[in-house]
Formats: structure tokens, C-alpha cells, sequence
């Protein structure tokens, strides 16, 4: 079953469009890799599924679990089960990473179990005084997305360039983060998400299903991630969407 | 014990005949008003009583009057002043009376603020009353604050405390001053407050008014900094006003004298309010902050204005001023001053006025927020300004007052 | 053809007798003069010999005597219409007495800077002669500039022509002015220019001075920009001069005009200048950026001002003030105001006064330079304004005269 | 023979130590990957090396070619044949990339062949008239600092973190680069470089010749560069420098 249908989505900013004519979908318990140069429009793919107002469908529909949810406001859609990391969240002054986080799981409705443990674990533990995002690294603000988002356990998990600006140790940090919010190493089913990268470092860890490379606004060819990603590596974007063997 | 006393009574003759010229003489900024209407206020019928009725009111503006955690409690009503006292032995908290007859302050008084600096200045010299004088003695590190409260409650009456801080050299200080005034009362408050930080000393100065929408304010404020002398000026407004206008002005003379000045204003109704300050660095190395947030609502009226004039060498200055517009009929005005008057200076200034930013909502509305919900707490988070070296007690009791103020928008 | 001409005596009486009671009435800002030592200047011998003879000069203020690329030519020597004429059909450059003959100005004379705005539009009526009519007719679009200028040689004599823009609806049209004086000189500049951008044209106004140290510069400047109309007001002062002051008023009346405001200022010696400007957003969509790249050296005081007044919803503003320090004894304020009365707006400032940054200084000596050289290149960078829409022809003069300006630092 | 030895070196920025009896050599020809995590002093080596003047010498010695630089200004330091590519190289309004390289090259006091062909290569066309830095991307950023050293022929690169912020299809570009730069695929002698780097991703490309670990300001160990990486990725640099092999 399709937890997430993407159905010929065309999407304008400003009067621009950004998404052509976008196909994607995403089975419960599958993990996606979302791939593509700067410009391609996987970030704008991410904003429009999460209901960011700026994004204006102007064809297309985007369903989950088979509900038509094109319409709803952002806070809907979260209650429904999807969560978004951003790839450049905004730096917001006065309000603190911790402030956040008590929100976050005060509208979620339930307590959240063993906070500070999984806090230590994160290693988030010296951001939670300092304001949201404000002289956060690359690696801090990637850290606290992720966080928020596991707090937020969703259904469907956004994930937008999770390696993008990080070093070395804190990749596979990341990378075990990801790794047990998906549930991968659990025994229950794993957790369904969409995985923006530019680079593919982490893709090694999420275990991904299908790749989707975007070029121009719109989704070019999908296959397996590993082949895909070598290709790229080898060859560019622009010519790995030549190889007959993947298109749309 | 009689508290009634009249400043002018143990000034000189001088004093009074400068503060009569300078009775027309109209401030530079803000509303000009006719301050011949302001009468000196009744006597109050049982101060105790009425001040144990606005417990709550006092609470909101940082008074505790229990004085847990304070060093020191001066409270004036009108005129009146209902208690001075100090429960440290390197803290003096006096009566400007006291002060006088104790010999400890006539080598300041009216020496930063002159007393024709414009009508305000006069008519506080001519009509006002009391005022406090804190004095940090020589090494002394005054933990809890002393705190200080100006309650007024006589219509048609000007309240006019002369007060002053003192910080010893290496002496630490912090003063937090409660002002507020019975709802139905109309009138004037035009306080002088002088304050000297000596070398190495510090001061924090926090004030959290509550007037209401008949007050006119009018604060003259004067401060002087020897070296590596630090002052921190931290003001809070959440209520309307009728009218308000202050621009403290803070000399720093000694090298490595630092200042911090803020402002928040939360500004709604007919408020009109002209809030600055002007810092001159003096001396080498010193260096100095001004920020304020700004809050309309309603139709109110905001100016804010901030001065950084460099006259020496490896100073540094910044001015921030952030405007937040919550109604379509409010106005806000940003006029920052920088002027350097030597090549090796850093000055810096940014200012940005307008509504809460869309980007910011709609990512807290996609971690599940309401846009409601979204707004109140970038308010909230607006109106947070970081004061490095503000005891934990006052940031807590300034957290507070914005949250109880936010709560309100 | 006598080109001698008094604009008093095209204009109705009323302008007279505004213009003689304003004679007192000091401007807002800037140092105060006393008009009435500057006279009427003397006809000049011989001044097209003048003229050629300061090749050079004119070269460096962006007048091309050849009029290679130029669409039009005026040029005025004291009170002496030199030349007035365009090589395009869609181009109208008369001499204002020209222009009031034809009856194309009635309806914008002293629409836009009243006669009595202070004694300098005072003196500029009264005494002021000549001036140029720059109109570019409904949907022309001008590609080369028309260029202007003038040139002050008379000593003791006031300058005070009267000019004027008008760009017809969809036109566009490019004016550089040049102004300088002979350096033996000592006179006043009081120019009034008032600049009309009707509904999608485009103006973009230029001006290049070159005065001397015992010029004092008085320009008076007035523009209205319609619907979707642009303005780009580019000004550069790069020698030194007694005082100068200016402030042109833009009042964007239509949805979604715009205007950028740009001033370059080197100021040297013991010149005094105040330079700024205000933009009225007075229409849905408009916005308005206001620039300013201060340099000073010597003993030389520059303010600078900015004002931007958001009155409708929708609209945006950007004030940008750096200063760079070149000597200890020279001053640099920034006195930026942005004002909104509306809540739906975008108001910005950013403002920086100080030296030559010295992280960048060794980036650049890492990759070679000497620190001579690498504080030659930053601050050759530190002048230059990106001003969108500025046609290449002129973003290449600015270049040419700021280079040569800086090489002089 | 050494070409560059740095000998007891401790440095001060504003009265702070940041590098504590640092001692390093490269030979002529050979390149060493310089590795540590944030803050652990080798950007402030590097800075230290081409003559930032905020880094105070304290003590020790700086030798190139035999001769004591300690005390030379940068520009005498880069006309004697060292250059550095900065990490964050700082943001410069008014002055385009373009004029940068022409007096570049002017100052080198030879022209530079083929120069347009190279600009072409390395892509850094559309850089050429923005203002240095300013709105350039992570990568945009770092292959322009490539360029002007590329421009510039060091005998000895300094070469800060190359790949940081650097997405997968710029990395190889980059590490492309930096193989032209250095003479990795040439017949003559191959050229020195210290290469600072967080991730380890450039290593691949550099063929260093040894690795040092820096912690806490100072070098802490050095050896083969694989088997330090792999080391790091796999226990972090703290656990690295207690393996007993490599000791400095």
C-alpha cells in the first residue's frame, strides 16, 4: 500500500514554477533517496508535501494513507503523521531549542519517554539553551531537525539533506540517528521516509528502497539507489538521466 | 518620622533659579506638554494598606514585598516615602533626605542631569519629592538586588523622585525599580536618576513600568562610568501610556568602560512613546550596546532612537532596533545616531520594522504548531533580549513580566 | 539668440513674492550660509574657450564635448546657456526659458520643491537663471544619455538654475550632469531639479561633481514617480568642497513604483557635507533603497541621512550607510530613519563606520599584495554601488571617476 | 630535503594559546592530509604558516627552504613560493574574483598561459565578475580559493579543508583540481601541499604521504593516512591518538 502518492504535482513560488509534473510514490516501511543537482527542485518537492503556503499547487494532488491532503495546513498534515527535517531551518532569536522541543511534545498529545537519555545520546545536549538555530554549525542544525523529528516519531519522516555540511564524525552520528528513527535495527516494521541528499554519504546507512534522481523540476528516472548513485558519482547528473535503463 | 521633604529645601538657592528659567524650556523629543496643570500630590490615607491591596500589581513590576531575596527596599507613594532600608552592611539605602543630612551626595547631585535640562528637569527640581540614593560601598558585591518602587495614586499630580546609584570602586549593585500607577490616576512622573559606576564596579539598573493610559513619563536619566566600570540599563514597558519620553545619557570617562542599554516596549492603544539613549565613549577601549524591541498594537505611536558617538580610539558601538508591527494602525519610527570622531572604531547598526515573518510561522506550524501557537511564541521570543551579567534572579523576574505582557497580545 | 534668461520673469509674481519671504528661513540640515554675499555672476569672455580649455575636467564629470553616445547636450557657463540640444526625435533638451515658452512646464514648475522651502529655492528664484528641460515623449525609449552641465567661473556669484526630468508615460531616459567649478572660484550652487517619472518610464539621473574647496552646493531635488514607474539617482562627490548639503524628496505615488538612491562621497580636506534623502512609500508595492559609501579623509565631516516613510501596505525599504575612516581627524555620522505606518512593510538598515578591515587586508597580502596595494583595491571596492538598470556607458564613467578618485587616497 | 619544517611552534591569537609546540615537516614533492576535529588548531597552522599577523608566534621556528620565515610578511612568504586556499576566505564587496586574478597574475611578474582554457575547466566562469565571495555557495567558494592558487604555482600549498560544504559531483571536480595543481598525473616532480581536511572525502585524491592528528592545539600523532581514517571514522579522533602505533 502507498502510504504517500505524489500525483502529477506542479508547483509555482512567486509565480514560478519549481515542480513540473511530479510523480513519486512510497510504500509503509520504505525509504526513498531523493537525488539531484542544486536547482532540481527536491527541496521544493519537500516543502509541498509538508504544506509550506509559499509552494502553490497549481496541478496535481498529493495523497497519504489514500486521504487527498493538497489542501491542508501544515499542523494538519503533522497530526496526520508526517514530519519534515529542513535542510536550512530559520534562525529564530528568543525562542530556545529546548522551548521547541517542550512544544513539539506537549501538541503531540503524549509525554515523551526517557527525554534526556535520548537527548545525551543525540548529542543535542549543549544546544538546548541556545537560541533556535542561531550560530548553530551545519552539523548542529542537522542534529537538531533530526531531533525534533524523533521526538515527533511521524510516519512518514522528511528528510532533507541530512549530511549536507557535516564532518566526518558527526556523519555517522547522523547516520545512527537516522538509522533508529527509522527503526532499522528494530524488529518492528521500519519507518517510511523521503531522504534528500546531494552528496549520498548517507545513504549508506538508511538503507533505501528506490533512488529518484530530479532534474529541472521534475522527477527524471528512479532505480536502485547504489547503481544510481555510482552513475552519478562517475558521470554527473545530467548524464546519468541519459541511461536508458531507469527512466520514468 | 516626618517623610516628607522637599529636595529643593537642601539645595541651593541656585538650583532654583535655573529650574524656574527653564520652566517653558520643551524637551528635545516627544510629546510637549503643559506641566503647570501637574500639581504636587495629596497625602495618601493609609499608604501600608494600599500598597498590600496592589500586591499583585507590585508582583508584575519586580516589588516583592515580603523582600525575599533583596538587599534592600526603598517605595515611595506620591510622596511619601514609605520605607528606605538596607539589610547589608557594604549597602546604603537612604531617602534623598537622609542622603542630604549624611553629607554622602552633594558632589553629585545634579551633576549629570542638569537641572534646566528642559522643563522636566525644572519641574521635578521645583515640585518634586524624595527619591532614593543606593550606595555600594568600597569592594562591596551586593548579591540580591535592592529594589525600589514608585507608586502613584493622587490625580493631576507630578511624582518626582530624585534618585541616584553610587557603585564604590570594585562594588557591584543591582537596582530594580518597580513603577506603576493606580489605574484612575492621572498625572506626571519625571524622575531624575544619576548614577556613578566607579572603576571596576558594576551596576545593572532594571526598570519594569506599569503606568497606565492617563500617565505622562518624563525620566531624565544620567550616567557616568570610570574605568572598566560596567553598567547595564535594562527598561520594560508593558502598559500604556499616555505619553513617554526618555533618552538616558551615559558618559564613558574611564578606559574599558562597557554599557549595555535596553529596551523593550510593548506599546498598544493611544501610547506615544519616544524611548533613546545617547552613549559617548570617552576614553580608549570603552564600548557600548543599545537595543530595543519594539511592540505596537492598537494605534500606538513608537519612536526609538539611539546615539553612539565615538570620541576615542578602539571603541566599538552597536545599535540594534527591531520593530514588530501587530496592527495596521500603529507606527513605528527607527532613528539611530552613529558618529565617529576617530578612525580606529567600530560602529555598527542594524534595525529591520515589520510583521512576524512568514518563513519563520509556517516552520513551526510544520512542527505541529498552529499558526495561533506560531505567532505567540515568535512574539514572545521577539521580545527576548540576552544581557549578559543580569543576575538570574532579575532575567527571571524580567522573563516574567515579557511573558505576562506577551500573553496579552 | 540671447540665452540670458531670468526664470522670475516667466513665473507669476507669487513665486516672487514666496521666494522673498523665505530669504531668512535656514534649511533643515547642513551648515547655514548667508545668501546674500553671493551675487549674480558676471557674463563670461569668451566661453566656449572656457569651456574647451577644461577639457580634462569635464571629461572627468562625464561631459563629452564630441557627444560621441550622447542623445542630447546642455551646458550652462555662470548664467549662460551654452548649448542646448538633442539628436532625438523622442528627446525634447531646451533651455527652461525655452521651455516655458513652449508651454511644456507650466504644470511641474515648483510642483515638487516649493519656492519657500528655505533661502536656498528662495535665492535659486530670485537670483537663479537658466536651467534645463529634459522631457522624453510617451513611449521613447532613449538609449544614450543626455548630458548636462555646468560650470561655475564667476567668483562670489550664485549658481541657480532651474531643471527638470520629465518622462513621459513608458520612456526612458538617462542625464548625467556634471558640475564643477573653476578652481580659482568661490560661489554657491543652488540648484533646483525636479524630476517627474509618469506611469512605466524610467529615469535614471547621474551626477558627477567636481566643485572646490571654497564651493558651497546647495541642490534642491523634488521627484514623483507614477505606477510602476523607476528612478535611479546615482550621485558622486569626489573633491573637496567648503559645504555641501543635500536631500532629494521622492514620493513614490504610484503601485509598484520604485527608486533607488545612491551616493558615493569622498570628502577631503575641511569639507563639510550632509547628504541624504527621503522616499515616500505612498503607494501599494512601492519600495525604495537608499545607499551611501562615505569616505572621509583630512579634516573632512560628513553626514549622512536616509528616510524612508512606508505609508501603504506591501511596501519595502532598504537604507545601507558605510563609512570608511581614512584619518583621525576627519567625522562620519549616520543618521538613518526608517518610519512605518502600516504593518504589511519591510523596513531595513544596515549601517557600518570604521577602518579598513584588516582580515581582509591579510586575505589579500596572502595572495600577494602589498598591504599598500591591498588597501588601494578595498577601497577602490568599498566605492563601488551595484546600481541595478544603470546602462553600461554609465556604469563605466562612475567606474572611470571613482578609480580616479581613489587612486588619489 | 625538507621543504617546509615547522619547529616548537605555539601561537597566540589575542593572548589565547592556540597551538602548543607543534612540530612538522614536508618534504619537496609530498603531501600530508593535516586531520582533526573542529577547533583542534589546524587551520590556525595554517594561518600561522602563510603569516596571518593575528596569530602571534610565542615560540618556536617556521623554516622554508632552510630560511627562517618566522618574521615575514605574507606577501614576502608567497613571493618565496607558499600560497594558501583558505577555508572561509572572507567576503569581499566591491571587488570581483575577476580583478583578483588579474592582480594575481600581475603580481607573480609573468603572465599566465592559457588562462580562459583553465577558467573553462575548473568552472569557474560564472564566478568571474560577482563580488569575491559574496553569495558564492560552499563549493563556489572553495574552488574559487583552488583557482587563485592554481593561478599562483606554489611550491607549497596550504590547502584548508577543500571539501567542506562541498556536494558529491564537486568533490570530484575539486579533488580533480587539486591533482592538476599538485602534478599528480604529470612526468615532472610533484608539487607539496598541506591538505587540512575534516571529512577525509578529498583524501582519496591527494595521494598523501603521511597524516597528522591534531587535538587541543597540537600535533598528536602521524602516520599512514588510511589507516588513521579509517581509525577516526571508525573510534573518533580522541580514541585515534591513544592507538600506540602512530605516536608523535
Amino acid at each position: 500500500m502507498a502510504l504517500l502518492r505524489v500525483m502529477d504535482l506542479s508547483v509555482e513560488v512567486d509565480g514560478k514554477k519549481v515542480l513540473k509534473n511530479v510523480n513519486l510514490s512510497i510504500g509503509v516501511g520504505e525509504r526513498i533517496l531523493l537525488l539531484g543537482p542544486n536547482g532540481s527542485g527536491k527541496s521544493s518537492l519537500i516543502q509541498t508535501i509538508i504544506g509550506n503556503p509559499k509552494y502553490k499547487v497549481v496541478r496535481g494532488k498529493i495523497f497519504f494513507n489514500n486521504e487527498d491532503i493538497t489542501a491542508l495546513s501544515p499542523e494538519k498534515r503533522v497530526s496526520k503523521g508526517i514530519s519534515a527535517a529542513f535542510q536550512i531551518p530559520p534562525k529564530i532569536k528568543g525562542v530556545t531549542f529546548q522551548e521547541l522541543i517542550k512544544l513539539v511534545i506537549s501538541k503531540s498529545g503524549r509525554g515523551f519517554e526517557k527525554l534526556e537519555e535520548v537527548i545525551n545520546e543525540m548529542g543535542v545536549n549543549h544546544l538546548l539553551k541556545r537560541d533556535l538555530n542561531v550560530g548553530f554549525s551545519g552539523g548542529e542544525m542537522k542534529k537538531a531537525e533530526l531531533f525534533l523529528l524523533f521526538v515527533k516519531k511521524p510516519k512518514l519522516a522528511l528528510i532533507d539533506e541530512p549530511d549536507s555540511g557535516v564532518d566526518v564524525e558527526n556523519i555517522s552520528l547522523i547516520g545512527k540517528m537516522l538509522r533508529k528513527l527509522l527503526n532499522l535495527d528494530g524488529k518492528r516494521r521500519k519507518n517510511s521516509a523521503i531522504v534528500v541528499t546531494h552528496t549520498g554519504y548517507i545513504a549508506d546507512y538508511i538503507e533505501a528502497n528506490r533512488a529518484y534522481v530530479m532534474l529541472k523540476g521534475t522527477v527524471k528516472c528512479y532505480g536502485n539507489p547504489e547503481i544510481i548513485l555510482k552513475n552519478i558519482r562517475k558521470k554527473g547528473f545530467e548524464e546519468c538521466v541519459k541511461c536508458e535503463y531507469y527512466k520514468c | 518620622m516626618k517623610n516628607v521633604l522637599n529636595v529643593n529645601t537642601t539645595s541651593v538657592e541656585g538650583f532654583r533659579r535655573k529650574a524656574e528659567k527653564a520652566l517653558n524650556k520643551p524637551a528635545k523629543y516627544g510629546l510637549d506638554l503643559d506641566v503647570s496643570v501637574f500639581q504636587s500630590p495629596k497625602p495618601v490615607n493609609k499608604p501600608l494598606k494600599l500598597l498590600q491591596g496592589s500586591r499583585n500589581l507590585l508582583e508584575k513590576v519586580g516589588v516583592d514585598l515580603e523582600e525575599k531575596k533583596r538587599s534592600g527596599t526603598y517605595y515611595q507613594l506620591d510622596e511619601i516615602v514609605g520605607k528606605a532600608s538596607s539589610s547589608q552592611p557594604g549597602l546604603k539605602v537612604l531617602s534623598l533626605n537622609k542622603a542630604f543630612q549624611e553629607g554622602v551626595i552633594k558632589d553629585y547631585f545634579h551633576k549629570l542631569v542638569p537641572v534646566d535640562k528642559d522643563k522636566y528637569t525644572a519641574v521635578a527640581a521645583l515640585k518634586g519629592k524624595a527619591g532614593y540614593v543606593n550606595i555600594a560601598l568600597q569592594g562591596e558585591r551586593i548579591k540580591y538586588p535592592v529594589q525600589t518602587c514608585f507608586f502613584m495614586s493622587s490625580p493631576n499630580s507630578v511624582q518626582a523622585p530624585h534618585n541616584m546609584i553610587i557603585a564604590e570602586e570594585n562594588s557591584e549593585i543591582h537596582v530594580i525599580t518597580g513603577c506603576l500607577v493606580m489605574p484612575e490616576s492621572v498625572g506626571l512622573h519625571a524622575g531624575v536618576t544619576e548614577i556613578y559606576v566607579k572603576r571596576r564596579a558594576k551596576v545593572t539598573y532594571t526598570m519594569i513600568h506599569s503606568w497606565n493610559p492617563e500617565t505622562h513619563v518624563r525620566p531624565r536619566t544620567g550616567a557616568l562610568v570610570e574605568e572598566n566600570g560596567q553598567l547595564i540599563i535594562h527598561y520594560i514597558n508593558l502598559t500604556p501610556v499616555s505619553s513617554l519620553q526618555t533618552a538616558p545619557e551615559i558618559f564613558l570617562k574611564g578606559r574599558n568602560a562597557k554599557v549595555h542599554l535596553s529596551s523593550v516596549i510593548v506599546s498598544k492603544k493611544k501610547s506615544n512613546m519616544d524611548v533613546g539613549g545617547t552613549v559617548f565613549l570617552e576614553a580608549e577601549g570603552t564600548s557600548a550596546e543599545i537595543i530595543s524591541r519594539v511592540i505596537t498594537k492598537d494605534e500606538a505611536e513608537v519612536v526609538t532612537r539611539g546615539e553612539i558617538i565615538a570620541k576615542s580610539p578602539k571603541t566599538k558601538g552597536h545599535i540594534e532596533c527591531n520593530g514588530l508591527m501587530l496592527s495596521k494602525n500603529s507606527k513605528i519610527s527607527t532613528i539611530p545616531v552613529l558618529r565617529s570622531e576617530s578612525d580606529d572604531v567600530e560602529l555598527t547598526h542594524e534595525a529591520a520594522v515589520g510583521k512576524l515573518k512568514e518563513d519563520e510561522i509556517f516552520y513551526l506550524t510544520s512542527k505541529g504548531l498552529t499558526r495561533k501557537e506560531a505567532a505567540s511564541v515568535l512574539v514572545r521570543g521577539f521580545m527576548k533580549v540576552k544581557v549578559e551579567g543580569l543576575p538570574e534572579i532579575l532575567s527571571k523576574q524580567i522573563e516574567w513580566a515579557i511573558n505576562s505582557a506577551a500573553s496579552g497580545l
